[in-house]
């Protein structure tokens, strides 16, 4: 595959988003991060790489303004009918990080609470049957978007590894769920900068032994912080290597009306991360313009 | 200017907020209100740049049950808007500064427009560097069967003026409106700026040069910082504030401006529930714009319309329209 | 013009807000700053109308601990205010219309000032419907030795002129400033109205005049309704918003006037961490003021000035005097 | 006693008002309202009729300005160090209805959580010895004034009459506090509209009724909706007998430096409720000049 190949779309999806109140099922600690798992009233299900715009912390019995936004988070689990759910409910988990005002409020909804909730929204990952392996590399909250793709394309038949790399093992959010889908094929490795789990050091030093093993026709796919996608899109570059990333710029809507979420493209202007992403073959973006 | 007036009196239960009493009543309430020529099933529009081309709120909203909405701000050609990042948060309001990205003129009249169900009430807005420019736009879409109107958005600096915005100086504001005034026989609305002395009289300055109803307000000019990087958390350091931060700044100067004029008024600025909608018709308002809130709930505008029917039912109101400037200051 | 100046090299433990990083350092940082010709003991003042005449708060907060604080508003002769409400709650704002209801001059000279403790750095603040009145109150305040300033407080309207204030007015305002400057020679701060087009005009009117430092900014013009009731919430119709929602309103000011002059600005508006605290210097202010946070915890001005330190220790400050302007916007 | 009679003073209390965190012990539903009990470390305690500045709702983890300011109560029972108390905490209750946002917030602190507290402020009731009987009247939130004051009046020897007016039993909040108070001496007579408890009517006609048996030296304290207590004063008046009243006015600050709670003075200009009230004699106030 030369570095002219096209451009790797991302995918629509084919239900509508609907908005809607989730009820908190469970909101639990996991190493530095949270799950939230919550059942929404006619959730039409997502695919891989979709996200929610949801509002911060539980719904409030009076209307407050402050915080204002509603915050965007990736689907992790797609989960369905689970026995928790009621009527036209299906359950959904959200695998987030503590990081400021809205996901403080977030981590103290409780279980029977509610949280308001939009999506799914976003173009997904394209999930494609082949013989060469699918090397998913994660780091901070970007794990959360790859949980449902590594499943799609090991179902596929596809080889399909994801690399998790972080500072220390407890910043590796979702990790007993990412090992537990070794029963449906895929395989799991770890980086993390002071050695605790897996290889010590950055996790493009195992996605560079992974490319080199596996040849032209691979897919690395990589979700987690600006200069760890940017590494490993010119890594992927480098060997000829399709590479997608998904963004994660602050938005409003979630949707495509405020256009608050324009990501620089590399052939000039700008692409809406919440509409024809966040999902982008990493040639699209135009990298160093990217705050 | 077409509007489907089916439907439109709607019998209504009241249900009441948090605050409210606990009286339930049901009464039937013309919802109906004619703003600045356009008659519109509701007195609820959405406002510029918060409801896209309309279409990407079909998931959420029956468009058929709002009175109607102005589509994001069009210039000539098509415009790309401001780098990353765009967009924050501050207490009670959010901050903006795209600038006017758009598709432009020509792919809003021959792809956007087509897309919309019959029957929804379309609002062109016009932003340029020039009064030119404004009227070539306004002549460009009021021909157009599905417009309703052209709302101007007057918070563009004028190029040749250093900066300084249409809306923010009156002399600039009368050359403008006076200029798209000739280039269009359709509803001209003017978007005012409220980064100005004293509304009134930019209210006045677009009832004299023929406009036929005023928008007000856009967002205020505001900023923020980061304090970790010691930047402003825009690409373009200063921003628009908009949400409910700025309703009662927003409600001050529709009843300054409801005092000066005549021609009629659509109340914008923080509105996200019916009872910010009735405080903008009781201080003169005929009819409301709903612009960031349908970013944190994009089904909001319907609901804004139901409450609105169910608040005039409550207080003994026929019309929804009678709300306008039944406010009591004695 | 007096101020203690012990203890002023403060060894500071930062602590940190829920947002900024885990790093955690001690340094000494030197938190005096001067303003306008006043040394303070650090850059935090409380607001005229937010602090009484401070005595209020000596249960609460060790007065000597922040930089000093601006005294209610004084006309010639006591005054009260507008007849209830005079207050209302907004999306993170309040609504207020006092109308400077005051002791007068002469019980704040001869009750007030003497039961301050020796120390308290007090900057007068002046209210008047004519340029005399404002100098007569500053030549009465500003031979007195505990009086460290006098801030005009320029959102009056002026009699003359229909109604327009002081501080809306760029020639109004310059001949109150010029006149108010002849009649002292102690520090002359000027309250800014925010309720204008171009604020950097008024700031540079200041300069030009004579004034030492300018606060901004003062309440922004709004109105508030009672829906069931249908009436404003404040007897007087119109008041001023304040609190963290005019914040990003009062930065955005801020940073061009700072653009705009060379005199030392004072930041005023929505002010209730010392995280908002920096904001304001960063984009050029010199200090800043506390004003409706004192409500909401009489004891926040003492906790900002702390932080403001470990701010500064932080990031590797020696003095909290460099983070004004110390944006960065490249 | 004549209408030329001294005007009664407010009593200041001697202790300074502290700025603090309450820690929630509980927060139950008392009929149509709640009782709050707070432990406030280095509560100074207060006199009757003084009040707090409470937070809307529990303190928030992350600050949220929505809704902006602190709301006035009354300190219903102040409890001193009750078991439950750790080291300089002192305990005392809030009785209130829920009106609006900040009540509904205040609803939902749990037990545990902290709320902000800013008191004791306001100057109180004097409570002086006398033959001749104390009559207190309450309606609606006043009620929660008037335990403390009760107590403090029946302690001195006094006969103490508590008279609740309502539309119905349910809106007498704090009715069984009241009633366990007969231990101590305090009657207690009540009047509803609807006549489910007590005399069917208003609270006025039992008031009439006990201020034509009970003679001149009497003392009226009345402390409910406006249009209630400018009734209960109008006949005191009339009967020459003192009438205290107790003002909720909205307040910002509560401590004399906002200057929002302002009260019409019968002699012109204004008084501040939170600082020279709430409590008043009512002949100082220009009823017709309150909203
Ligand atoms: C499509 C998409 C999917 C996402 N999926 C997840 C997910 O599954 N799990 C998860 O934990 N997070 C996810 N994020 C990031 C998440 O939206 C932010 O962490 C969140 O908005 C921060 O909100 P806050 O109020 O807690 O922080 P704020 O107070 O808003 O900000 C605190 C800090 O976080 C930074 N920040 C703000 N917004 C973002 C952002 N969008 N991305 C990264 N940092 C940000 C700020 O710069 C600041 O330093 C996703 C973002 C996008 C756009
Ligand atoms: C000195 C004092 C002592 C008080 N003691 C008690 C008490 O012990 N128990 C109790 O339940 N309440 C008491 N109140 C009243 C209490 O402060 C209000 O009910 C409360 O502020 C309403 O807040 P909110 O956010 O729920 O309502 P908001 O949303 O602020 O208002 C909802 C409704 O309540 C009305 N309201 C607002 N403020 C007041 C007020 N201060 N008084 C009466 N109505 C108001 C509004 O006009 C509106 O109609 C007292 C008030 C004062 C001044
Ligand atoms: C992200 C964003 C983009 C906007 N774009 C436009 C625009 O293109 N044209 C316009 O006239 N107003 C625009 N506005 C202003 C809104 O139409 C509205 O006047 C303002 O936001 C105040 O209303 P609100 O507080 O309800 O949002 C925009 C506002 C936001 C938040
Ligand atoms: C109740 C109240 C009374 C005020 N009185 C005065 C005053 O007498 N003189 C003055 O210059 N500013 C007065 N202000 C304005 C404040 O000093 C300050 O400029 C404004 O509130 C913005 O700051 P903040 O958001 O921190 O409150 C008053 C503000 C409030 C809320
Ligand atoms: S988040 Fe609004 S357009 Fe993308
Ligand atoms: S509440 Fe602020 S002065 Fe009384």
């Amino acid at each position: 595959m030369s570095a002219a190949a096209p451009m790797i779309s991302s995918i629509r999806s084919e239900s509508l988003p609907i908005r809607g109140q989730g009820r908190v099922l469970s909101n639990v600690v996991d190493r530095n991060g949270r799950k939230l798992r919550l059942a929404v009233p006619d959730w039409p299900g997502s695919i891989p790489g979709q996200f929610v715009m949801v509002g911060t912390g539980a719904t409030a019995s009076v209307p407050r303004h402050d915080p204002l936004l509603p915050r965007p988070m990736a689907v992790y689990r797609d989960l369905g009918a689970t026995p928790e759910c009621r009527d036209s409910e299906r359950a959904f988990e959200l695998l987030y990080r503590v990081v400021g005002r809205g996901t403080t409020l977030l981590s103290e909804a409780q279980p029977g609470e509610s949280v308001s909730i939009v999506g799914p929204l976003g173009e997904g990952f394209p999930v494609e049957e082949s013989d060469a392996p699918a090397l998913l590399v994660g780091g901070g909250t970007g794990i959360a978007s790859l949980y449902e793709l590594a499943r799609a394309l090991a179902a596929t038949g596809r080889s399909t590894r994801v690399l998790l790399g972080a500072r220390a093992e407890a910043d590796l959010i979702g990790f007993d769920d990412f090992a537990a889908l070794a029963s449906e094929g895929v395989e799991l490795i770890c980086a993390t900068e002071d050695g605790s789990v897996g290889v010590e050091g950055r996790i493009t030093l195992p996605l560079e032994a992974a490319l080199t093993e596996s040849g032209p026709g691979a897919l690395v796919v990589a979700v987690g912080p600006t200069p760890m996608m940017r590494a490993c899109a010119d890594m992927a570059g480098a060997k000829g290597v399709d590479c997608l990333v998904s963004l994660e710029n602050p938005m409003a809507c979630g949707f495509g009306v405020c256009l608050g979420c324009a990501a620089p493209r590399a052939e000039g202007g700008f692409s809406l991360v919440c509409k024809a992403g966040p999902v982008f073959d990493a040639r699209e973006i135009a990298w160093e313009g990217l705050p | 200017m077409s509007s489907d007036q089916d439907g439109v009196l709607r019998t209504s239960v009241a249900t009441n907020g948090t605050n409210a009493s606990t009286t339930k009543c049901t009464a039937t309430v013309d919802e109906r209100v004619e703003f600045a020529g356009i008659p519109l099933r509701n007195a609820v529009l959405t406002a510029s740049g918060t409801f896209g081309y309309g279409t990407e709120f079909a998931p959420f909203l029956d468009l058929e049950k709002i009175g109607g909405f102005v589509a994001k701000s069009l210039t000539l050609e098509p415009r790309f808007g401001n780098p990353p990042p765009r967009i924050g948060e501050t207490p009670s309001g959010m901050l903006n500064a795209i600038s006017i990205e758009n598709v432009g003129v020509r792919a809003f009249l021959e792809e956007k427009l087509p897309a919309l169900p019959e029957g929804v009430v379309v609002i062109a807005s016009a932003f340029g560097t020039a009064p030119e420019i404004y009227a070539e736009l306004a002549s460009q879409v009021s021909g157009h069967p599905r417009i309703s109107g052209i709302e101007i958005n007057a918070s563009c600096p004028h190029v040749k003026s250093g900066g300084i915005e249409f809306g923010q100086d009156p002399k600039l504001l009368a050359e403008l409106v006076a200029t798209v005034r000739k280039a269009t026989t359709g509803s001209l609305l003017v978007k005012l700026s409220p980064n100005v002395t004293r509304i009134a009289d930019m209210a006045k300055v677009c009832e004299a040069e023929g406009a036929d109803g005023i928008s007000m307000i856009n967002a205020v000019q505001a900023m923020e910082v980061d304090v970790e990087t010691r930047r402003p958390i825009l690409s373009n350091i200063l921003g628009g504030l908009s949400g409910p931060a700025i309703r009662p700044i927003a409600l001050r100067m529709v009843w300054q401006a409801a005092q000066a004029v005549k021609i009629p008024i659509c109340g914008v600025g923080g509105i996200s529930s019916a009872e910010d909608a009735v405080k903008f018709m009781l201080c003169g308002a005929s009819a409301i714009q709903v612009g960031t809130a349908n970013y944190l709930d994009p089904g909001v505008a319907g609901r804004i319309a139901e409450g609105l029917a169910n608040y005039a039912a409550r207080h003994g109101f026929a019309r929804v329209a009678d709300l306008t400037g039944a406010l009591e200051t004695g």
